[in-house]
């Protein structure tokens, strides 16, 4: 029996299914917790027509930037996408469509997306552009957003370590977005750092249930840092 | 004459309060953090996931999995916490942050404020920011008073588009402390040196001036 | 004859798969977990925090701190998870569990369901059931065909206060599984020596009986 | 300076400020995790016309069964108050109103009270009794209900460990609604069977951060257990 065992053995397996058109949700904030190889194995794949639901897009040469050199992205939804001339370029050109969204908001966008919630009010963005075409409505005297959930086709995620059942903890800030893709993905891959026994992650500290995961597979990773920046 | 960016940094701090959670914005906000008086414990909230942001790292503890919102390496202090951006936000967005200290291109009578982008030029994005202005009570916009041009950034009415809308209440540029109470800047505070009527000159939305205005002190930085 | 709650079990555990999640309700729900064929591995979720469920514990290992949505103690099996309420029902409403099974008062033919209070007797409240039929796309309902009355639970239209609308599509009775479509249960297995009669006459609701309905198959208890 | 030190020394203090008339989020799941003491300073305390929110209301002579007995409690908010005759007489007799609000629900409407989500929408309860008065709205074909937050002016907690910044962690599933209260408090309280020095909790592994939470106080738990089962 296959059970929960959740691991697969190469990165194609991890992002089979893949079509073009689809939309993929992101985990990471700038550089910092970013699926990297499985971003680099969709360049690899050419799949394009993408809809990527990601905070940031990577800088030019790593992590998303990766898929905007080949053209693979139609539309970005983030909250901030500056540190990438290529992203300005495509942009600028048209080729890209972008949808600006603030980071609270596209975070609950898709813990909703995950948690079966279909839309929610927020104060953010009442009277900027961001409301643009949005109904609001007053709450206790106070002006809301109504925003509606994110789901994408596939949610792709870099943990820290997985069991083979799908459990996943992450390290430090690189958290980030990551658990909350992982809920929302119609498939869900988490590539990780190491794999544990299943057992060994103490279930009060898991922060994504092997639930939300389809498949798990290890990877070596470069961890690029966007800004070093050291004490002086 | 006009406040140097750490002394607007400076002044902005003597609004900390023990035990207070704060969100410092990328630029002269962080630089916030220098000046946390020594008797106070203040903790800082970073809205990539973390509370509790320490000092940048040495050469040999930095770690790529350590970031603060401004994408440069930290460290967490003891007692910190490190969540999802989900959990961040709802912190903030739940107004459960004490201070939030944050830049900006214009500022209006309404209280409403303009930050992330210029219509034409680049436009990067307004990360955290909508969600930072909605969620907290007590918002610090640091800026300075004026464009190089001499075009000032108090404002009747904000021209770029907003950020948020009728949410700020206090604003510090490098010429005043300011704060905003029924569609007027009050001048609260000047600068050092610098006179009500060149503080006038550069305000564009209306301003209200006290009698008695004021210039700021400074502790001697410690 | 009639099942019995057993053998009720036994014939919803037969709709279990290999790496589901599932969640078992009170009752005879609960007895389902006795059945789960060895070269299955099934995952039990418990609404109030536990994906994993194990057996209950012993004397010595038992703790008031683990328990399942019925308030029993129990344990988790390695692979567990335990997280909050809200993270429970997230998973739950998010379309997360791949099998719900629980009780109910009555069903109609359009899927409906009341199960959760019975006006001027006892409300209990509806505890997680209202959030699990509206969450699950694959729910079987358990529940005795005909009350101790001889009247029918499988209506026409739910007569008590729903826990949630057109959200069922399969039940098993302890006469009979059945499926609900287009309006009408469809007669799909008869209990082992229930005729297709006794089920017609106990069944309120439009009831569709296709040329062959089979006797339900039992394993072997294992 | 005071700085984030939340310890209080006595359940007397834990407790001050409480009024007449309060609403009190308190966490737990049946006896499961509840804030045992915290309720009993309540009972000891006399406040009367108090709304509770919390998912039971204990059984008869323990947990919110108390405040039941000295008929302190005006109004519950619950998913589930079986298992408790009192709370059945008081219904009755139209001493004690009752919201009955699903159990996923209540989790969710306190998890929005905390993260200034004023109100969301969902598909439970479309069609029930629990759909009366409220807005039906439909998203991508389906019926969805809007749900509005709940916050109060006291929110009582039961922690594993906890350190004098108030991070708090839970044991097993005592966890339940905990964490969710916590965040909706205007003055959150959390009783704790151990506090730890700063630090050595792992930032990662928090349940609930510091910044959520007013007073930690340190006691000693009964735990009762409802339904003790025990394998054959």
């Amino acid at each position: 029996m296959a059970g929960f065992d959740k691991v697969v053995s190469t990165y194609e397996e991890a992002m089979q299914g893949l079509e073009d058109g689809m939309t993929i949700l992101a985990g990471g904030f700038g550089l910092c917790g970013i699926p990297e190889n499985l971003i680099a194995e969709i360049q690899r794949k050419g799949t394009t027509g993408l809809t990527i639901v990601s905070n940031n897009c990577g800088v030019d040469g790593f992590g998303l930037g990766l898929l905007l050199e080949k053209k693979q992205v139609k539309k970005m939804i983030s909250s901030y996408v500056g540190e990438n001339a290529l992203f300005e370029k495509q942009l600028l050109d048209g080729e890209l469509e972008v949808e600006l969204t603030p980071q609270g908001t596209l975070a609950e966008k898709m813990r909703a997306g995950g948690a079966g919630i279909p839309a929610f009010y927020t104060a953010t963005g009442v009277g900027t552009p961001v409301a643009e075409g949005k109904e609001v409505r007053v709450f206790a005297g106070r002006e809301y957003l109504l925003e509606e959930a994110i789901t994408g086709e596939f949610a792709i995620v870099k943990g820290w370590k997985a069991d083979r059942y799908g459990n996943v903890i992450y390290r430090h800030t690189a958290q980030n977005f990551n658990p909350l893709a992982a809920t929302a993905g119609k498939i869900t891959v988490v590539e990780v750092e190491e794999i544990v026994d299943v057992g060994e992650l103490e279930p009060s500290q898991i922060h994504t249930p092997g639930i939300y995961v389809d498949r798990v597979v290890l990877g070596t990773f470069e961890k690029r840092i966007e800004k070093r920046t050291i004490k002086e | 004459m006009a406040l140097t960016r750490e002394q607007m940094a400076q002044r902005v701090a003597q609004e900390l309060k023990d035990g207070f959670y704060v969100n410092l914005g990328i630029g002269i906000p962080t630089l916030v953090a220098n000046y946390i008086p020594q008797d106070m414990a203040v903790m800082l909230q970073s809205e990539n996931g973390l509370l509790g942001m320490g000092e940048f790292p040495t050469g040999e503890t930095i770690d790529a999995d350590m970031i603060n919102a401004g994408k440069q390496t930290v460290t967490a202090v003891k007692g910190a916490s490190i969540f999802s951006s989900a959990e961040s936000f709802a912190m903030i967005r739940g107004g459960h942050v004490d201070l939030t200290v944050l830049g900006a291109f214009e500022v209006d009578v309404q209280g409403s404020i303009a930050s992330w982008m210029i219509p034409n030029k680049l436009v990067k994005g307004m990360g955290g920011a909508m969600d930072l202005v909605a969620g907290a009570d007590n918002i610090i916009v640091t800026m300075t008073h004026a464009s190089k041009n001499g075009e000032s950034k108090l404002l009747d009415t904000c021209s770029l588009p907003l950020t948020g809308k009728g949410c700020i209440k206090k604003v510090l540029t490098d010429l005043a402390w300011l704060e905003i109470e029924d569609g007027a800047f009050i001048l609260k505070e000047r600068a050092p040196g610098v006179t009500v009527e060149e503080i006038q000159s550069k305000t564009q939305g209306k301003l209200i001036v006290p009698d008695n205005v004021p210039e700021m002190q400074f502790a001697q930085a410690s």
